[in-house]
Parts: C-alpha cells; structure tokens; sequence
C-alpha cells in the first residue's frame, strides 16, 4: 500500500519534472503551486466527505471568502471612502446589532404564539433602520473613483495573515450553513449547499462597496518579491548567474515561483499534518462510523449533529485557507470567476479520483487533476493536429476539425478521467 | 429505572404506540414480546431518543428524558441495539467496537492533536476491551473483517457486543437472539444473567424465542397492537389467553409424521 | 379597465414567462430525476446530453429544410426531433455499455457515478463543440408566436397585451403529458414497477427474475428522449448554444432535488417552483400597481423586494427553505 | 440424480474461499434445512446455489439440468425463488406491489395466489397499500416469504425465512411450508430456529466452517447428542 | 531560421468561446499574411500558437500563458480576452517575463492605469469612451429615458457606469438597472424588472450570443421595448440574422471609422470563410498586425526593444497601412521609412496605449446593419 502511494507520487514528480524538461520550468512551478493549492481544497472536501460522508457542493462559495479575506486583509484602506462613509458604515453596523439583540430579547419576552409575527416584525423594521444609513454609505463608497477604486479597501496588512484569517472567515461561514443545513441527507444537503455557495459569490459581486464586485480587486499585495525588483537586485543577479542562470527574466520569473512553492508546500504540510493525524485517530475512526450509520452512531454516544458541524466547519476552514492563497497566487479577485465547475467540481474529482477517505489519495488527485486541466489543453491541440495529419491539409474534415482543435480540451479532459476511473474505480489511493 | 407515561406514537395515520405506560424495575431483566407490529421496537425507538413520542413522557431515574438525544441517554448509561444490525459496515469487527466507549480522549480533536501520548494510552485500554468481546462472541478470527462482510448473525452478535464495551446502567436489546445460533445464545443468556448479577445491569429485552424469555425475562410486559396487553411473570403470561390467542399460538401442530 | 390591466401585465412578464420556464425546467428535471431514482446517481452529463440530442434535431432539421420539407405553421424541428430522440438515446446507451456499466458491476458508490458523469460531460461538450461549434444556433422556423403582444392588445381592448409564443404552449402541453405518461408508466405497468424495485435494491430484483440490464436499458432510453425533447423545446424557444447547457443543469437539479428525487411529479413542482420564484421575487411592482392604484399617480421606487441581481440568490433561499421543512422534497423523495 | 444437486461447491467473496467443497441436495416434494453455527458459510453455500457467487468448483444441477453457468434471474426462470437473509423486501415498494414483484416472471393471473399469501399473512392485506419499509421487522420477513411465494417456484429457497417473526406466525409459516412441500415444491431453508425445522425436515445439513459436517434426515439429526449440543442449544 | 512565434491567447473555451472563434481566425490572419509576405525580418516566418484563457479562470489563463512565453518561447502576446484573465496574465506573466501582449478585447477602464512597465497595449478602447458616446447619441436622438442593462462582469458593469453617467450628466434619465448573467438559461425577471420601470429604450450592455442576446430575445418577446441600443459587444450579423426586421430602429455603436480598413477586412475575411466584422476581429487582426510590424521597425523580436516601436508604428506620421496591405508596411519598415497603420479599427493609439476609439454608429432597417455615422 505504501509502496503504491510512494510509486505514485514519485511518478508524479516524474511528470512534473517532464514538463519541466519538455516544457519549461517556469509551467511545471507554475503548475506545481496550483496543485499545491488544488491539494490544499481537495482535502478540506476530503474532511467532509471521505471521514464524514457531509456531501459539500458549496466548495465554490468557501473559496470565494477566503479570497475576499485576502483582498480585505491586505489591500490599502481607501481613507475616502472611510471619510465619506465610515460613520453611516457605522450605524448600520450598530442598528444591525440592535436588531438582532432586539429579536432575541423579543422571542424570549412574548408567548410562543406571538414569536414569529413578531420576529418578522423586527426584521422589517430592522431592514429598514439598517437601510436608512447602509444605502447611502455604499452609493457614496461606490461614488469614489469607480474606475479604480469604489470601495472601502482592506486593511494594508501583509497577505499572509489572510490565509489562517481566511480560513477562520470561511469557518464562521460554514458554522452558520452547517447549522442551518446539516440536518439534510446527501444528495439535498448537496443542492442546499450549491444554492448557500450562490448566493456567497451574488453577495461579493454585487455588493461592490465591500469588494469592487465585477469590476474586480487587482494587485494584491504579494508575499514574494516583484520578478522586476528581482532582476535590479544586485544580490538576486549574483545568486542567479552563481547558479548558472543566463535569462535574468526567467530566473526571476522561478525564484518567484520557487518561493510560492516554498509557501505552499509548507501550508499543504501543515494541513496535511493536522488531518492524518486527526484521521488516524479514534476521531477519525467516530467520523468514519458516523458516516457509515448516523443512527447507530448516535446510540452510540456520539453526538451526530455537532460532529459533522466540526468537520464541516474544518473542510470549510480549509478551503477557505485555500482560495486564500489562491487570490495571493492570481493577485486579484475576480467574482465573475467562481463558477461551480472549476470551484466545486473539480474538486469533487479530484477528491473522488483520487481516493476519498485517505488524505494522501485527495492530494494526489489534486495533483492529477490539476495538471490534466492545464495540458489537456496543448494535449489537445497536439491530439487534433496529429489526427488530421494523414488528411489533405485543406480537405473540409481537416479543416473542420482543426477548427475545433480547442475544444478537444473538454474531449481529452473527459477521456482521461474516464481512464483513470476505468483503472482504479475505488480512486487511485483508495481508503484502505 | 425507566419509567413510561402514557406514551403514544403516530406515524401519519398509523398508531404503533397508543398510550403505553410500564416500568422497568431496576436490576430486573424484563422482557417485552408482543406479535410482529405490536410497537415493541418503535416503544424502544422513543424510549432511547430516536424519535419523540407523539405524546406521554419518559422517566429515567426519576429524571424526565422525554426530549433527550440519543447520544445524551448513551452518556446517561442507556445503551441499545438494533433490530436490523446497524453496523459501521466501513469499519473492522475491533474498530466497531472500539468507538463505542463515550469518553475516549482521542475523539476529542485537541487531544488527538496536541496530546497524543494520552490517546495512546486510552486506545490500548479500548482494544484490551474489545480484544475480550471479541473473543466473547466467538469471532476473533474476524477482529479484523469488515463488519460489512460478516454474516447475517455475526452482524447480530456485533450488534449485542457493542453493549459490552462499557459499562452500561441499562441495556435495551431488540431481538439479539433472531439468527443468532441457539447454542451461542445460550452462551449470550448466561453473560446477561451474569452482568446482570454481579455488575447490577439492567435489561430489557425484546424476544421472539420463548426458551430464551422463559429462562431469563421476569417480568415479562406483552404488548400487542401499540397498547400494553399483561404483564407478569413468565408462567402468568404464557398461560394467559390472549396472548396464547394473539401471539404464543398452540404450537407443535406442525410436526411432521415422518414419511418413511 | 385598470384592473385587466394590471392583470395582463402581470400575466405577460410574469406569469406566462414562468410557466414556460418552469415547463422547461421541468422537462429537464424530469430527465435527471429518471436517472437519479432508477440507477442512482447525480447524472451530470444531462446537459449535454440534451445538447447532443438538440444537435442532432437541429442536423436533421437542417437537411429537412434543404429538402424543404416542413410543417408549417409548426416548426420543422418538431419533424426532425425524433431523430434527436435516437441520437440522444443511442448516445445514451452507448455511454452506458462502455463507461456505467464496468462501475454497476462493481456496485460502486454513486459518487463515483456522479463524478464518471462528469468525465462524460465532458467527452460530450467536447464532442458536440467539434461537430457543430460553440456558436449559437437559430433553427427555429414557422410561426413564432400564438398570440403577439400588438394582437391581444388589440383585441382585449386595453394597454397591455398578453404574448404567448407556439413553443411555450408546446412546451408546456409536452411537459405534462410526458409526466402524467411517466406517472402511469411507474406506478402501473409491470416493467415500470420493475423499475422502481430495482432502484430499491438490485439484488432482490434480480432474485425476483427482473433482467437488470433491461431495466437500465429502459431508463436511459426515457431518460435520453426526454433530454432530446427538452433540449430541442428549450433551443426552439430560447436558442441552441452548447455552452447554455452546463449552465441550465443547476436550476435543473435544484429543481430535481427540490421536488424529491426519483419522483415525476416533483420533478414537475420542482421546476414550476425554481422558474416562479426567480421571476417573482425579483418583480418590480411599479406599474402593476400604478394600474390599480388612482389615476395619474405612480409610486416612486420600483417597488422592488430585491433587485434581480440576487434572483438566483433568492431562488436558492426559497430552495434552502423549502428543504428545511421537508427535507427530502416536496414529494418524498429518494435518499441516495 | 437430485432434482437439485449441488455438489462440491467451492468458492467465496474473492479474496479466500468461504465454502469448500459443499454438497446439498433437495428431491422434490422434500424440505432439507440447512444448520450450523453463525458464520459457517449456510448463506453463501445459498447463494451459490442460486448463482450470486462464483464458484470455483463445483456445479449446480437442477431438474436434471447443468446450471452452474446460468445468471440468477435465469434461474428464477428455471424455477428457483430465494428469499434472502438480509434485504429481502423492497422498501419503497408497496406491499402489494413486493409481491406482484415476486410474480414478475409470471404471465398468468396472479391474483389467486395473491390472496392465497394475504390469508397466509393477514396482516399484509392490511398493510397491502403501505411502503414495505415502514413495517415491522417480523412483518418484512412475512413479505419477503410471500414475495417468493408468488413466483410459484419449483424450488423455494429460504434463508431463515423465521427470523424475527413471533411464534403463531412462525407456527403457521412451518404449517405452510409443509404444504407446500405438499403439492410436490422442493425446499431448502436454512435455519437458526433449528429444533422446529428439523422437526419438518426430510433432510438435514449441518454445515461447519464452509464443510458439510452431518448430513442425515431431520429426525437422525435431532436424534443426534453431539448435534444438540453443539449446534441446537442442548 | 526558427520561426517567430506569436501566442493567440484567447478564451478558446467558456463563456466566450464563441466570440473567440473567428477572433482567433482574425488575428491568425494577418500573422498569416506577415509569414506569406517573405520580407518579415528578412524573411523570417511566424506561426500562432494558441492558448485557451478560457475567459474566466485567472489560474488556467496564467497557465497557459506560462506555457505560451516559457515553453512555446512565443515573441508576442495577442490576448488576452478578457480584463480579468488580462490582468491576472499581465500580473503574473507578461510582466515578469518582459513580454508585449496586445489585447484585442479588453476593455476594462481599470486596464488604462495599470501598471504595465510597458509591455501591454489594447486595439479596443476603454469602455470610458463608448459610454460618452453612447450619452451623446441618445441625447441628439431625442430620447430622454432608458432602461440599461449589462453583463455582469468588468466589461459590462464598466461601461453600464460610464454609459449612464455620460447620459445623466446630459440630461438623460436612466430608469433602472438591471445586471444579466451570461449562459443563464432564463431573462424573463430581468425583463419584467426593467419593463416596469419603462423607458422609450433598452441600453444593452452585453453580448449578442450571450445574455444580451437572451435580453433581446425576451424584451421582444414580451413586448417590453420594441429600440434598444446596442454596444460594441452586441453589434454584429449574427443579431441581425437572428432577429431580422425586428430590431428595426436600434441603435448600435462599435469601435470603428470611415476609413476604408473595415470593409477590407471583411472582404479578406469573407475570403477565408469567416465574418471579419463580428466583434472584435478587427480589433484582434490589428493585434497581430501590430505586434509584427512593430517587431519589424525596431528589427528585433526582442520585446524590451520592440515594445517601444508599437505605438510608432501604429500612430501617424507615416504611411496608411490597411488590412491586406501588411507586405507593403513591412517593405517601408525594412527600408527604414515610418509607416501609420490604419488597419480595421482605424486604430490611433493613445497614451497609455490603448485605442483612441473612434466609435461607429449604425441604425437597424429592414433587418439589416446600416453605418449612419462616425464619432
Ligand atoms: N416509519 C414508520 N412509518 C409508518 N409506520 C411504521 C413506521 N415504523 C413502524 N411502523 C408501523 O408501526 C407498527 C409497529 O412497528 P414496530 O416495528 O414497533 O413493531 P414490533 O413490535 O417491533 O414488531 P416486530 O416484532 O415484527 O419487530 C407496525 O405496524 C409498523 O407497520
Ligand atoms: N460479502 C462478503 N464479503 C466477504 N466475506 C463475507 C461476505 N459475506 C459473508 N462473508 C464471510 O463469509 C462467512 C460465511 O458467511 P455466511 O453469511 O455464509 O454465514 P452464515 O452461515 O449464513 O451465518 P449466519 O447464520 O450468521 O447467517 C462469514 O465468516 C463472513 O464473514
Ligand atoms: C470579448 C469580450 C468578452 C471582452 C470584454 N470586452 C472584456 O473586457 O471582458
Ligand atoms: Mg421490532
Ligand atoms: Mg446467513
């Protein structure tokens, strides 16, 4: 078993270092970080659905707040927006509190019968009290230089300190879904996921005074060196033509993703840490019987409900550490970009082709995965040029087919998971 | 010890409950019988917390548990098993067994993370325990199976076996014995009677096999279409009419004149 | 007067879009929901499937129309739809013989299935983008509308008209034909039974002499004809443009799921559901109650519960509530 | 030759052999039960019979028949119905739908023989509108004999078909296998409850470990000390 | 001699995938030509090499483009599609690197102040520009209130805002604003939405094989609005083929002149079997066109040297270079004399290089596109 997984990873870094050779250096780093962070979200679904059988399709929307968190953290504040809006900002902070506290207090004070009348009540009355001051704070932050700015910025922190925060926001995130939501079975715990991760993206595209919306965050501030200061440091030229580097870019261009890697790697370490070991645990071993039979687990002394909220805020957290990073990583926020077929799907196989239930299964689907996504694409071109290369150069098919050379991407994407799932149905690293 | 108000439980129009109301005596080993759909696993069912009843309440030691979880009665010492083996069919026969017990330090994460050397510790003492039901049930060469592969009455005795991993206060079994083979469970009746005498068990027990509630059960409740038919000892109810009528049948008329 | 007015209004911006919408939807849905009861598993390659089987009408269509035959005033494409229907239901079978078939046989874990689903999808999206290209497709012929807005305007007299269009009346009338057919198939015929005892169990059908294969057989064929069907309605209607549908498969599902799965009729609530609560939530009440309010006077806002940037936001709210009350769909679904 | 004879059956889940070398057979009109210990292969050695486990060795003969090579549904129409031990309802099935189920393979009127199990099991033409799933425990085993009923099999195979059940309805179940019997119906059962249905049994096998360990009539084996004590409870 | 070799970084697959097809084919073109010519760099040849940017995933683009310059040693970037994945790709590629990429598309405002160290530049205008126009069409037409509605992304929202700030600030009224989701399988909300609120017109910030065109289709269909005006993204055959007479009346505007270079390379294209006036064909072969001549005048493939000479050669003095006419810009450029490429967008590029747009303005009768003026 151990043998298998060590042959597999070793392949792997086989593969990459083809790309490396073949391609360049510069996409096999750049597609190693990406794996790295794919890994990262992989085993967060891992958490969820291989130790505890809680069917997430919302991965989509927990990424999505660890990017925000990235942007909030670490863009300069916008002092304007703060100096127009900052006070209304405020109130509506204070009379959301208010309603809240109101309601709570009002359901404790009135019978059973009057609670939800006057629940509802204080909510409308709430809306509008928050409305009173939030509309025209945002319609003055949104007024700001829309073009470039538009909101109220972050907090001009270094980035990092948005991946462990980004992990916490998703957690606050998905406590609240859980709660709401965990009682639902598979499939329609699944579609009540997909529609909550919805509805986090409408939130941070349309509400632009907190993140731009699609106009998008760009330039957020890297951990890493600039490869342009890079190149002007006297002691980077030095290290680099040390180590025989002759293309000053190029070196630059690695060093940067040679760090990031760094990075990564040590947080996919972490993480990787933290869920062997609970797994391995006889935590681990009360989740996998909670997955297995919910009803007997709870005869069994385990409280069903508040475990699969723990290990749902957990994968939650740790997808959230992930988008995190992989804002940091892209340097900008596009909302317009979460889409569930790259942010949840995606995931999902990686978990499931890779093997649910083992962690060292998730991240080597993460990898696989990650890697397919990015070659399928020259693969495919390569695939259709050589298919039509027996036909005349301007006969119709050849023509017709070289025209969809693109989209063989889809076709190629398909067909190798089709194989590998042919090959190992139960994953690759399978649970045991 | 247990004690059971006025209890009735509806599902959409059908009545499986109708106003129960009995008491389990504690240190008692009570038996529960009744024809098939007399109410007897779903009386269970509420009394453990699985579903509320739709009204009447529930009395543990005095304490009212009506709206308790079943989780919450586990820690209060009621344990049960399940008419339909519900194993952990992922995990081995050992493993099933070890997540029973309710204060293991390795189920909490921090423990697990930050202290392992206790959770160690802990799970020695857990498989020690577990090696010993094992062994118990006949099935040690099967320690390491998945539950999901054993057999129909394996899947039984694992069932009965969780029940042994701790120290309960009271035990609810659903048809232990039902495909379980009758010399084991002659084995299984005498460790009831012995955890019942020198550890203070109380039983209750749900059983279709006679031999087995006449040797152990005293008293013996009868409950036939939801409501509480008798209850008394063993020789009162099987003597009684009704329950010949409805459940005990006139027996043996079956036996077949061999042919040759 | 105001008052047919405001009804009329409402009837062409809300009513009638939904109901078309929902009919849609429903077809869909109906589709998914065959799948997910009978063999048990998510199927995301119904999109494409549907895509595949409007791709092959719209072939046929073409050919027809060069030919020049045609059922005017009904558009060709509903001559050359049953060889969408084939298309899709071979691509269908096919599908099922050399990928789903290896993971049956080995009893694998639905999710499996789902994510093996996702490798068909993509296979097909590739597929159809090489035969036919991303582009959008107009294959729509005959008459478009039953009733236009100037028309009905005209003959009710006031100032709104009620548009309603050829394929959403078709749309609608297929939609509950095929449910009630789907229905009555299920629950009274020997091979729908068949059906619904091997989604209960496989092994015991196969006990009680059912031949596994042919059930999976008549699945996928319902399954691929509705998606023929419903991809071809929906291109006639809207447009036919592959890339829609990978997007149209998440109001799909949720209505799937929404309505129970494995259950026609919730297939049907289901999609009515999704396509009423996107387009009401989100409804500006300004005119509507400008006819009913006095004469001359307007309210000043848009009278807008939400603004429409968060109508699928509020569709997924209304979806999540509906699932906290009966949490396996409106009619008591499947649990997979 | 038997009508079914399985002889030298030798197989298991894959990885190691659960059965080795296991005979059993069945005349017609005959019930044979089949005993042993939990785990000693009576369900497997069942299900091989009734082709849902491939053999390694061995062969299935059946009405003078080779069906060793035949599916399970095949055999259904051969002539062979099962009840099995674990799942043998449909649970979103209606009850009365379970048993037009049974009689799928059938094209004659099955009405007759429906109301034949309804008096068999009363309570299940009171229940014949409700899921199966909902029932109780004992009331599943009494749809799941009655689903197999229905096929009118010449051959019945029933793996513990009383587990569960109270004891009138086991009483009445074992009156009925009888008759069956009866009118010429080949049995095999396997069962825990083994004193009564050694009681009704022709034959008897005891199985231990996968291996045919007794093999006599029913009355011999009940006759039999070592038998009692180890496999009967006393 | 190796081949020089110019990266077609687009969305090949996604939400654009089909606005992309004949871009592609479009800036292939004129590389095509270039290569055809026999006097590229003395006689070099240039290949495309594509890449997918799939429009929407900044990680997948940069992938891609990460392969294009590191492993396909591509010289030039045509690309990327769109402003998100444009920007991510500026970030993380082109300018690490010390690549030229020249956008055909985007049209982010927020990609006129970026910082590019001067290797970026777009054949499109910002959507800054458009907006003005837009205001100051509807404003000389009489038309006092409009509905808008945009695709929700950075293109559509950006120029949703400039669109009505310009209008407003005229004096026009915009009554409500409704964001569209593109591959959406149903408008009727949106639809209902603005029809409420009224409007003698319905802006339509969109695309014309997306959402846009699901607006239309809808707005049609119901009756709500009967004009609607029509930004460069939703201008082309494919609307007018689809809806025929019905959109008689509308307005649209795309980047565009009076100079002849349009019609030519619609001509060219026609040749090739594909629509050279579709959206941003143009504007992608002058990418291409300019990524190649500028490499000529500054006699290098190097882009450090050659991103200096991109705005020469695209700006006057010099002579008037049109589509089709790559051959005689090269032979002036190799002599060493200063060319002005015109190209299909009239192209002028202005600081800090990106497209002046001149802006075309056409009106639709009897089903079909017609130029009334040029702005
Ligand atoms: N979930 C349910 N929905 C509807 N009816 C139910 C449900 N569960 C049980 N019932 C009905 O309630 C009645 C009592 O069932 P219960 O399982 O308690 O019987 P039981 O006494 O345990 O019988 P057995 O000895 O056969 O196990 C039965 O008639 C059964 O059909
Ligand atoms: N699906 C399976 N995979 C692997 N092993 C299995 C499987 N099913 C049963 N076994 C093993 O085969 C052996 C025999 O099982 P079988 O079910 O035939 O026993 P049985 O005699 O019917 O017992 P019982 O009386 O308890 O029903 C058991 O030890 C069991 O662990
Ligand atoms: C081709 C278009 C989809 C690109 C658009 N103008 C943008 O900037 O995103
Ligand atoms: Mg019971
Ligand atoms: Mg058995």
């Amino acid at each position: 078993m151990t043998r298998k997984v060590a042959l597999y990873y070793g392949l792997m870094g086989l593969v990459l270092a083809g790309v490396g050779v073949f391609q360049s250096w510069n996409v096999a780093f750049g597609i190693a970080n990406l794996c790295l962070i794919s890994a990262v979200m992989a085993l967060g679904v891992n958490m969820q659905w291989g130790y505890a059988g809680l069917f997430n399709v919302g991965i989509m929307g927990f990424t999505a707040l660890g990017g925000l968190t990235a942007v909030l953290v670490s863009m300069p504040p916008v002092q304007e927006a703060w100096a127009v809006a900052g006070g209304d900002l405020f109130l509506s902070f204070l009379s959301l509190v208010a309603t809240v506290v109101a309601i709570v207090f009002a359901r404790r004070a009135v019978p059973p019968i009057a609670r939800l009348p006057v629940t509802v009540l204080l909510i409308v009355a709430g809306y509008f009290l928050i409305n009173r001051f939030f509309v025209p704070a945002t319609e003055r932050i949104e007024a700001i230089d829309p073009a470039l700015s538009g909101y109220l910025g972050g907090l001009g922190l270094p980035v990092l300190i948005a991946w462990p925060l980004g992990g916490l926001v998703a957690a606050g995130a998905g406590w609240l879904i859980g709660k709401i939501a965990l009682g639902l079975r598979a499939d329609y715990l699944a579609i009540a996921t997909l529609g909550i991760s919805e509805i986090i993206i409408a939130v941070i595209k349309y509400e632009e005074w907190l993140s731009r919306g699609v106009k998008n965050v760009t330039g957020i501030p890297r951990p890493v060196p600039y490869e342009v200061d890079l190149v002007e440091a006297g002691w980077f030229v030095d290290l680099a033509t040390r180590l025989g580097a002759t293309d000053m870019a190029e070196a630059a261009s690695l060093f940067v993703k040679a760090c990031y890697l760094v990075l990564f790697a040590a947080v996919l370490a972490v993480v990787m840490w933290f869920a062997e070991r609970a797994l391995r645990s006889p935590w681990g071993r009360m989740m996998r019987a909670i997955r297995d039979n919910r009803d007997a687990a709870a005869a069994m002394g385990k409280n069903v409900k508040a475990r699969h909220l723990q290990v749902f805020v957990l994968g939650c957290a740790t997808c959230g550490i992930a988008g995190a990073m992989l804002a940091t990583l892209d340097g900008q926020l596009t909302p317009t970009s979460y889409i569930p077929l790259r942010f949840t799907f995606l995931i999902w196989v990686m978990v499931i082709l890779g093997g649910s239930g083992n962690n060292w299964g998730a991240v080597l689907g993460g990898f696989v995965i990650w890697l397919l996504w990015v070659e399928a694409e020259p693969l495919g071109n390569w695939f259709m040029t050589a298919v039509t290369a027996p036909l005349p150069g301007d006969s119709f098919l050849a023509q017709h087919l070289l025209a969809g050379a693109a989209y063989t991407r889809y076709l190629l994407m398909g067909a190798i998971l089709l194989l590998v799932m042919r090959f190992a149905p139960k994953g690759l690293i399978p649970e045991r | 010890m247990i004690k059971v108000e006025d209890v009735t439980k509806n599902f959409g129009g059908i009545r499986a409950v109708d106003g129960v109301s009995l008491e389990i005596q504690k240190g008692s080993i009570t038996g529960l019988i009744g024809p098939n759909g007399a109410g007897k696993t779903t009386l269970f069912n509420i009394v453990a917390g699985h579903f509320p009843p739709s009204s009447g309440r529930i009395y543990l030691d005095g304490e009212d548990v009506t709206e308790l979880q079943p989780h919450e009665l586990f820690h209060k010492g009621l344990l049960r098993t399940f008419q339909i083996a519900h194993e952990f069919s992922s995990l081995t026969v050992l493993e099933n067994l070890m997540v029973v017990p309710g204060d293991q330090p390795g189920e909490d994460l921090r423990h697990a993370w930050f202290n392992y050397r206790r959770v160690v510790a802990n799970e020695e003492r857990v498989r020690e325990r577990a090696r010993e039901v094992v062994e118990f049930l006949e099935i040690p060469h099967l320690e390491n199976e998945l539950a999901g592969n054993l057999s129909g009455g394996q899947k039984k005795l694992l069932e009965l076996g969780r029940t042994m991993m701790v120290d309960a206060k009271i035990v609810f079994l659903d048809e232990v014995g039902a495909g379980v083979n009758r010399t084991l469970l002659q084995t299984i009746a005498r460790s009831i009677q012995r955890l019942n005498r020198e550890r203070g068990y109380t039983f209750c027990l749900i059983e279709h096999d006679m031999d087995f509630i006449a040797r152990l059960c005293d008293p013996v409740i009868v409950m036939a279409e939801g409501r509480l038919l008798t209850q008394g000892s063993v020789q009162d109810v099987m003597n009684d009419e009704r329950v010949i009528e409805a459940y005990l049948g006139t027996g043996r008329k079956h036996k077949r004149v061999s042919e040759s | 007067m105001e008052f047919a007015n405001a009804f009329a209004l409402l009837a062409n911006f809300v009513i009638v879009p939904a109901i078309a919408y929902g009919a849609q939807l429903a077809l869909g849905a109906l589709g998914v929901t065959i799948i997910f009861g009978i063999l048990r598993f998510a199927n995301f390659a119904h999109g494409e499937l549907m895509s595949f089987g409007t791709m092959v009408a719209i072939l046929a269509t073409w050919f027809l129309q060069a030919q020049g035959i045609g059922i005017a005033p009904l558009p060709t494409a509903l001559l050359a739809l049953p060889v969408g229907v084939l298309g899709a239901v071979a691509v269908a079978v096919l599908t099922d013989r050399y990928v789903f078939r290896f993971y049956r046989r080995r009893r694998a874990n639905p999710i499996v299935f789902a994510i093996v689903s996702v490798g068909v999808m993509f296979v097909l999206a590739g597929v159809i983008r090489i035969v036919i290209g991303p582009d959008d497709q107009s294959f729509a012929d005959g008459a478009r509308f039953l009733v236009t807005y100037r028309d009905s305007k005209a003959a009710m007299g006031i100032d709104q008209g009620i548009a309603v269009k050829q394929t959403q009346v078709i749309t609608v009338m297929v939609t509950l034909v095929v449910v009630a057919l789907l229905f009555w198939f299920l629950r009274r015929t020997r091979w729908g039974k068949a059906m619904r005892a091997y989604s209960d169990d496989e092994d015991l059908a196969l006990l009680s002499g059912i031949d596994p294969e042919r059930v999976v057989l008549i699945a996928w064929t319902i399954a691929a004809a509705l998606a023929a069907i419903a991809g071809t309605l929906y291109g006639l209607d809207k447009t036919y443009k592959p890339f829609i549908f990978l997007q149209i498969l998440l109001p799909i599902f949720a209505a799937t799921i929404l309505g129970g799965i494995g259950q026609p009729v919730g297939a049907v609530l289901g999609g009515f559901i999704v396509a009423f609560s996107e387009v009401t939530v989100t409804y500006a009440f300004k005119r509507f109650l400008a006819y009913l309010g006095p004469e001359g006077w307007a309210p000043d806002g848009l009278v807008q519960l939400l603004s429409t940037d968060y109508k699928f936001a509020v569709s997924f709210v209304i979806l999540v509530a509906v699932l906290l009350v009966r949490p396996t769909g409106i009619i008591r679904g499947k649990v997979i | 030759m038997s009508f079914l004879s399985a002889t030298g059956m030798t197989g298991g889940y894959g990885g190691v052999d659960i059965i080795h070398g296991c005979d059993i057979t069945v005349e017609r009109g005959e019930i044979a039960v089949v005993v042993g210990p939990n785990g000693a292969g009576k369900s497997t050695a069942m299900k091989a019979v009734f082709g849902m486990l491939a053999l390694r060795a061995g062969s299935v003969v059946f009405d003078g028949r080779d069906i060793t090579r035949l599916a399970p549904q095949q055999r259904v129409r051969q002539g062979m119905g099962f009840v099995p031990q674990n799942r043998n309802v449909f649970v979103s099935l209606t009850v009365e739908e379970n048993l037009e189920m049974g009689a799928f393979i059938r094209d004659d009127d099955i009405s007759a023989t429906k109301e034949q199990v309804f008096e068999l099991f009363p309570v299940l033409a009171e229940k014949r509108n409700q899921p199966a799933g909902e029932l109780s425990g004992g009331q599943r085993q009494q749809v799941a004999v009655g689903r197999a009923l229905m096929t009118q099999p010449k051959l019945l195979m029933l793996d513990e078909p009383t587990a569960g059940v109270s004891p009138v309805v086991m009483d009445d179940l074992f009156d009925r296998i009888v008759e069956i019997a009866r009118t010429g119906i080949a049995i095999l059962m396997v069962e825990q409850n083994a004193r009564q249905a050694l009681e009704i049994a022709d034959h008897g096998f005891v199985l231990v470990q996968g291996r045919n360990r007794f093999t006599d009539t029913g009355e011999a084996l009940l006759a039999n000390e070592e038998v009692r004590r180890s496999f009967l409870g006393g | 001699q190796e081949p020089v070799k110019i990266g077609m970084l687009q969305g090949f697959t996604g939400p654009t995938e089909s606005l992309v097809k004949p871009m592609a084919l479009g800036g292939e073109m004129a590389i095509k030509e270039v290569s055809d010519s026999g006097v590229f760099l003395g006689g070099r040849t240039v290949v495309p090499v594509r890449g997918d940017s799939t429009c929407i995933d900044a990680a997948a683009a940069t992938a891609a483009a990460d392969r294009l310059v590191t492993s396909e040693g591509v010289q030039g970037i045509n690309g990327a599609t769109c402003s998100g994945a444009t920007t991510a790709v500026l970030n993380n590629v082109v300018r690490p690197n010390g690549i030229v990429m020249i956008s055909p598309s985007a049209t982010s405002p927020a990609l006129s102040t970026i910082e590019d160290d001067g290797y970026f530049f777009r054949t499109a205008p910002s959507d800054a520009r458009q907006g003005q126009i837009i205001g100051e069409i509807l404003v000389a037409k009489g038309i006092k209130t409009a509905a808008l509605t945009y695709t929700n992304n950075d293109y559509g929202k950006g120029l949703a805002d400039s669109i009505q700030a310009a209008y407003e600030a005229k004096g026009g009224k915009i009554t409500a604003v409704a964001a569209h989701e593109d591959g959406k399988a149903d408008y009727s909300a949106e639809v209902a939405t603005l029809a409420s609120a009224g409007g003698e017109v319905l802006i339509v910030a969109g695309y014309l094989d997306q959402g846009g065109k699901g607006m239309i289709q809808a707005a049609l269909d119901t009756g709500a609005f009967e004009r609607f005006v029509l930004p460069d993204g939703m201008v082309g055959e494919a609307l007018t083929d689809h809806f025929g007479k019905a959109l008689d009346g509308s307005i649209g505007t795309n980047p565009g002149t009076d100079s002849p270079g349009a019609s030519m390379l619609a001509k060219l294209a026609g040749g090739k079997g594909f629509k050279g006036d579709d959206p941003y064909v143009p504007e992608c072969y002058d990418a291409s066109a300019l990524l190649l001549l500028a490499m000529q005048s500054a006699g290098s493939t190097d882009s450090a040297v050659y991103k200096d000479h991109v705005v020469k050669v695209a700006n006057a003095p010099g002579e008037k270079i049109y589509p089709g006419e790559l051959k005689k810009g090269l032979e002036i450029l190799a002599k060493g004399g200063d060319i002005d490429y015109v190209g299909g967008t009239a192209l002028e590029l202005i600081e800090p290089g990106e497209s002046a747009g001149s802006f075309r303005e056409t009106v639709v009768e009897n089903g079909k596109w017609k130029t009334v003026a040029y702005h």
